[in-house]
């Protein structure tokens, strides 16, 4: 397969650079914002894969607002008419790129080629397929339905980590006895919709359905969204108020140190425990959020291609670069995610990733794997503006519970 | 017994020149706080930024986060810091200041000098362009350069820095021109001296002052430009900014603040250095036109 | 013919600039007006709507909050910034010995771009990690100031990084107009009996009103254009509570995938901006051709 | 109005010394103008009278009183500049009344004063504009009007006249000498113009790097400067200075040697100083209007004598006829009668007023008497 695919091409650069000073059009142009640090580096991975192949890589860094700049940036670039080889993408982007320009390369022949199909969840194919053709293959799969606990923290608040809500009060209660911050959180619209998501999803899986992804008015204004912001405010309670602003970074710093007993984020916030020389298991305990057990909600990191004719060949050899079980496994081992095909061996991963590889098949295989609105896979960039701004603005006391599940009602239709 | 001097200073006391200077040294203070912290936590290890104190002093002193900003920190794929952009920074930094400067003054002189029915107008148009602020241009600035064909190059990004640096370096040298006196270029008409021999010749060679002016001022806005740069470049002309904002905002990175602020000081050294090496001289532009004193 | 040429050269060498300004401003305004009618989603599209994305964006809570942001920030960064400028101009026209030493650190700020020095300012009004904590440390522990983290005043932290940013330019350009002060006026003040502080009320100041027009055109375009200040600092936070026009417009337009919004409120903010300085413009040119 | 002494006034900024000793006295009434080479320190030393600078040593009184460390508010004394300094943000009618305003004193008051003044300069239809709205002439006159509206002890002048055109200047000097009749006030006048000093003062004082050359009457200084910086400075054209040589032939002559004609000879009065000089080189110094043609020389002189030059230039001015001519290897200008009839390049009789005629030391360039 591999080997055919090389043959490809290189038959396809010897074609192209038959013509003189054509060489480069072999190359990928690859928008993304992994910028720094490990990520960027395990991306080099598939850099040096694809250099292997001859295929060259022409770095397009855009970091900054989870992506949004790069999106920016993509714009600029496809109105301009010099659309980047492949764009990093998220959820929903996906589906409104799709939709609104059409000209995506088709990716259908390689995912047929290597049966993406089986080893690629439903709900990811979700994104990854438009009208039914392969338009983008997906890296990795965060779930962000993750609560980080300060183990010596847990252990003097009772050692037990909490499994429903009531637990769950219960241990921040214990915590804040303890004259530690109970909850370390960045005040960040999207940090705030992190943890409405696990909130959302541990009032059920249903409600999280057809509230966030289904955008069911009932649902949005009914009295389980009530609760849903009246547990919010429970959370709130625990957080110190030094915590608007705050890069989550910082928050997971306030855990490390053992000035705050937990934080509710994605499993990106591994890395920072790692960096600071802790082990899971010992120093810190990762947990989902509780009374979400055995549910994920996740976002997908996808590269997206841009229909550029003849340069296909070069698009196809990274898309297959990209699903290749080991380059899989070596970046999301890096990134903290796990891989976005199920059959990847978990040998390389530590408990963490190993515990997210297994909640991910179980969640996959149960049904309970779900679009993170927070992050842009459960609905259009507008509604999930729309939910932040209602969101935040409860968590910072500008409307009641109740106000804020007609607010949201009114913001989602309003962004529709 | 009051004490005079004979400069603009008004009558001061020993107890009023002991207060103007602490209020002085207290807005030193002021002005230097932010780079105290960033400077100060540029030399710390990551830990003791984590755990600590953010305006005391390093406890360890290191300076591998400055080496690591500047040629080792991860941009994108390539672990290869800032260095490399500079030059790219520079590649569009200077042409445009230079073309924008150029035709500012041109701009200037004509609209000084060979005024013609509705130059009002035009400078009017051009005044006003300092103020569009240029998340509107985005969409339809990358169609024309799209066009144009030098969508993602360096061209592309001195056109849209030149084109927008236009107004300000116009309205500079305009004020400037306004109060050299036009006799001496009826003097030079006179001697049968050429529109461009005019300019090159008397002109150009007493706009030092506003000269100085406009380079600071263009070389600071389009060194400092993160949207113009991230937008219209391409993988082989991105600008300094572009590169530290890659450096300094990836959302799900792990963040290395003092590695984050040894760079963003390093990105902001060359205007710093123009700044210093020419905050005399640009005093004296400002008083000689800029400002119409 | 060479005559012809001369009276033809100057329109020629202005030609290009008027073309490109043309172009690129006056076209791209007229692009994006009518973009602010289209139903533009994620990319441009031409589907004729009429005002009502401009209905949409006055319905908006977020816009409201937005231009409130815009006229406290406008008026109290281009007001504290001009009086501070001007009041260290004076200090420094002291004849103040280190005035070289002094005045490129009242400038540097200027030099530096808000990505960074966004954080270093962040850290430091953040009362857990910056400036109470430390006051705290040195045993001021009544010491209180917690306006970045406050929905009322959070503003003010946003107009207080600005004022750091450009107060000191805004100096340079008022000492360079101090400077400018023919001495025998003042002299003549001294012998009319004004004390100091009445001279520069009455007589210095009041000279000085070239000068606070130019300083009001680069703090007026400096302010419309605030952006990564905001976004460096707050994130437009807590909530929503320091949003300005141009993150508005930058999110509706690129994040929310509502181009057409996006594009309405930046019609709405040019309206706003042209408002203000076309009189000045206007003002320009009048005194110009006094000359 | 007041009486003003300067009792050893020295000022240094830092190390230089600008000011070495002045000392200075003008008579209640008076009109003293300061004169000299700019740089001399008369701009200065005004600036000390008008207590805009210190001073390092020495003392200054106006009438009786030292006003020596006293803020210029409070020496009662007002000041017009030479580039008027006018408020630019005030009318005509406030820049004149700023001071009052500051001395908190009545506003009809002060109307009144505005009126007064404005009728006494003619300026009453420009009290409603602003500075930059007046001319040069008119900006003047309003700078002098604010100086008089304060009735002050002393009023000082620095170089008023100097940005106006020679016409102009030439009626406000007239103006002013009739103000300064009229009101009786002691005046202070900085210029470098030494007509101006000439016809305005009563006394002039003649400063040059920082030391007094000369203080008196301006006949006094015109006639008798006390050395050769005074003589050369006061007078226009000035006067002809020649290098000659004292001998004894008949009584004391002065011999003005040249390489082309033969020696002229004129006799010098006999006094001891004069004698010393027998056979050694002195200055010979001889006014234009001194040395003229025979049909126009003073007829009450006593010491008239003729003797033929060589004219090189002949430039009629209207009134007079200035003759160039060469005597002891300098050029020499005469100062003929308008209708005198003389040819260049031809030889003419000129009489020498030798009453008129001084004599310095080559070596300390001081007056021989």
């Amino acid at each position: 397969m591999k080997i055919n695919k090389f043959l490809k091409t290189t038959v396809a650069a010897a074609a192209v650079s038959a013509f003189a000073g054509m060489a480069s059009a072999d190359d990928v142009e690859v928008l993304h914002w992994w910028t720094a640090g490990g990520e960027a580096a395990a991306l080099g991975v598939l850099k040096d894969d694809l250099a292997s192949q001859g295929v060259g890589w022409q770095d397009m860094p855009i970091a900054g607002g989870g992506g949004s700049d790069a999106m920016t940036v993509l714009r600029a670039r496809v109105v301009a008419g010099d659309a980047p080889t492949a764009a990093q993408m998220l959820g929903f982007d996906i589906k409104d790129w799709a939709g609104s320009t059409g000209n995506l390369a088709n990716l259908n022949s390689v995912a047929e080629a290597e049966g993406w199909d089986a080893v690629v969840p439903a709900a990811l194919q979700d994104f990854s397929k438009h009208d039914g053709n392969w338009i983008a293959a997906p890296v990795n799969v965060h779930s962000t339905n993750w609560v980080w606990v300060n183990k010596a923290a847990l252990d003097a608040a009772g050692g037990k980590a909490p499994t429903s809500w009531e637990e769950l009060v219960t241990v921040l209660d214990a915590m804040k006895a303890n004259g530690i911050t109970p909850l370390a959180h960045g005040g960040q619209a999207w940090q705030d919709a992190t943890i409405f998501d696990a909130v959302v999803l541990g009032l059920g899986a249903d409600f999280y359905k057809a509230a966030f992804i289904d955008m069911d008015e009932d649902a949005l204004g009914g009295d389980m969204m009530v609760e849903a912001f009246n547990r919010m405010a429970v959370l709130r309670s625990y957080v110190d108020d030094n915590f608007s602003g705050r890069d989550w970074n910082l928050a997971s710093a306030m855990v490390i140190e053992g000035t705050a007993g937990m934080q509710m984020m994605g499993d990106w916030a591994k890395g920072e425990f790692l960096k600071a020389g802790k082990t899971p298991g010992e120093d810190f305990v990762c947990i989902r959020f509780p009374g979400t057990q055995g549910l994920v909600t996740f976002n997908s990191d996808q590269f997206v291609m841009f229909d550029q004719g003849e340069a296909s060949d070069s698009q196809m050899a990274m898309a297959s670069a990209v699903m290749s079980p080991a380059f899989q496994s070596a970046f999301n081992v890096v990134k903290g995610s796990v891989p976005a095909r199920t059959d990847v061996p978990n040998d390389a991963f530590d408990d963490c990733g190993k515990k997210g590889m297994a909640d991910f098949a179980e969640a996959n295989a149960g049904g309970g794997l779900y679009g993170s609105m927070a992050h842009g896979h459960a609905n259009p960039a507008a509604v999930k503006n729309a939910i932040y701004d209602v969101v935040t603005a409860h968590f910072n006391g500008e409307y009641d519970a109740t106000e804020a599940a007609e607010e949201m009602v009114n913001a989602v239709l309003d962004a529709q | 017994m009051s004490r005079i001097s004979q400069d603009n200073a008004v009558a001061g006391s020993r107890m009023t020149r002991a207060l103007i200077y602490t209020v002085l040294i207290f807005f030193v203070i002021y002005y230097l706080l932010p780079l105290y912290v960033m400077v100060a936590n540029s030399f710390k290890p990551l830990d003791e930024i984590r755990g600590g104190d953010l305006m005391a002093l390093p406890n360890v002193w290191t300076l591998e986060p400055w080496r690591d900003a500047w040629s080792n920190a991860q941009i994108g794929v390539e672990a290869t810091g800032l260095k490399p952009y500079f030059m790219n920074s520079f590649m569009i930094v200077i042409p445009a200041v230079t073309l924008s400067t150029i035709v500012g003054a041109l701009n200037g002189y004509v609209l000084t000098k060979w005024q013609f029915k509705g130059h009002g107008a035009v400078f009017a148009m051009l005044l006003l362009s300092c103020f569009i602020p240029f998340q509107i241009v985005l969409i339809p600035a990358a169609k024309v350069l799209g066009f144009l064909g030098i969508s993602g190059t360096i061209q592309g990004l001195i056109l849209i820095h030149f084109v927008y640096g236009i107004g300000f370096s116009t309205l500079f040298f305009r004020n400037y021109y306004a109060a050299f006196p036009t006799e001496l270029i009826r003097a030079a008409q006179i001697d049968g001296a050429s529109f461009m021999q005019i300019f090159m010749r008397i002109l150009l060679p007493s706009s030092g002052p506003i000269i100085v002016v406009t380079v600071i001022w263009q070389f600071t806005n389009q060194w400092n430009d993160f949207l113009f740069g991230a937008s219209f470049s391409g993988f082989d002309s991105t600008p300094m900014t572009v590169a530290l904002n890659n450096l300094v905002n990836s959302s799900t990175g792990v963040k290395e603040y003092n590695v984050h602020f040894a760079g963003a000081i390093m990105a902001a050294l060359p205007t710093l250095f123009v700044y210093i090496v020419s905050g005399r001289y640009f005093v004296r532009g400002l008083m000689a036109g800029a400002v119409k004193g | 013919m060479k005559f012809l040429i001369q009276r033809w050269i100057p329109r020629l060498v202005l030609a290009p600039s008027f073309l490109l300004v043309v172009l690129f401003v006056y076209g791209f305004i007229l692009y994006t007006g009518y973009l602010s009618m289209t139903d533009s989603k994620m990319l441009p599209s031409y589907g004729w709507v009429g005002f009502e994305n401009y209905s949409r964006l006055f319905g908006l809570r977020h816009w409201n909050t937005a231009v409130t942001n815009l006229a406290i920030f406008g008026i109290l960064y281009i007001g504290i910034s001009s009086a501070l400028g001007l009041f260290l101009a004076i200090l420094l026209d002291q004849k103040i010995r280190a005035e070289g030493f002094i005045r490129p650190i009242y400038l540097y700020p200027m030099a530096l771009s808000f990505i960074v020095t966004g954080t270093a300012w962040k850290w430091f009004l953040d009362p857990g990690i910056g400036i109470e904590n430390t006051m705290h440390a040195w045993g001021w522990a009544s010491f209180h100031f917690d306006w970045i983290k406050n929905r009322d005043y959070a503003i003010y932290t946003v107009v207080m990084a600005a004022v750091w940013q450009s107060s000191g330019f805004v100096m340079a350009m008022f000492l360079a107009g101090l400077r400018g002060v023919d001495n025998e006026i003042i002299k003549a003040a001294q012998i009319d009996g004004a004390s100091g502080v009445t001279i520069y009320r009455r007589i210095i100041i009041p000279m000085m009103r070239p000068v606070f027009l130019s300083a009001f055109v680069v703090l007026a375009h400096l302010a419309i254009k605030a952006y990564d200040l905001v976004i460096a600092l707050t994130g437009g936070g807590p909530g929503r509570a320091t949003e300005l026009p141009a993150t508005f417009m930058y999110s509706y337009t690129f994040t929310r995938n509502q181009m057409g919004v996006g594009a309405s409120s930046a019609i709405i903010m040019l309206i706003m901006i042209f408002s203000i300085i076309v009189p000045y413009v206007y003002s320009e040119l009048k005194s110009g051709d006094q000359q | 109005m007041a009486s003003l002494t300067i009792e050893n006034l020295k000022k240094s900024y830092g190390t230089v010394e600008v000011l070495k000793g002045i000392d200075l006295e003008i008579e209640d009434g008076g009109f003293l103008v300061l004169v000299g080479p700019s740089g001399c320190g008369k701009s200065t030393l005004l600036n000390t009278i008008a207590g805009l600078e210190e001073i390092t040593s020495g003392d200054i009184k106006i009438g009786p009183e030292s006003v020596a460390g006293l803020h210029p508010s409070q020496r009662d004394i007002a000041m017009v500049f030479q580039s008027y300094a006018l408020y630019p943000n005030m009318t005509v009618a406030q820049n004149i009344s700023f001071g009052m305003e500051i001395r908190k004193i009545d506003k009809a008051v002060r109307e009144e004063a505005i009126n007064k003044v404005a009728d006494t300069l003619q300026i009453r239809e420009l009290l409603h504009r602003k500075p930059s709205q007046l001319s040069g002439g008119q900006r003047q006159r309003v700078a002098m009007g604010r100086a008089l509206v304060r009735d002050p002890q002393v009023f000082l002048f620095d170089e008023p006249l100097s940005n106006l055109d020679a016409k102009l200047r030439v009626d406000m000097r007239t103006e002013i000498k009739r103000l300064h009749k009229r009101m009786g006030t002691t005046i202070v006048y900085v210029t470098h113009d030494q007509i101006e000093a000439l016809t305005l003062a009563t006394k002039i004082a003649v400063l040059k790097d920082g030391y007094l050359q000369q203080f008196g009457t301006p006949d006094d200084v015109y006639n008798n400067p006390t050395n050769m910086f005074v003589a050369e400075f006061m007078g226009s054209p000035s006067m002809n200075l020649l290098t000659a040589q004292i001998i004894d032939e008949d009584g004391l002559k002065v011999q003005l040697s040249d390489t082309e004609n033969a020696p002229i000879l004129l006799p010098v009065e006999d006094t001891p100083a004069m004698r010393s000089y027998v056979g050694k080189q002195v200055i010979f110094g001889i006014r234009p209007e001194a040395l003229t043609d025979p049909e126009g020389a003073d007829r009450t002189a006593q010491n008239v004598v003729d003797a033929e030059c060589l004219i090189e230039v002949v430039e009629p001015a209207g009134s007079d006829t200035f003759a160039v001519t060469k005597l002891g290897g300098k050029e020499v200008i005469a100062r003929l009668r308008a209708d005198a009839q003389v040819v260049p390049e031809t030889y003419t009789t000129l009489s020498f007023n030798m009453g008129k005629a001084v004599f310095f030391d080559p070596d300390s360039q001081l007056r021989i008497r």
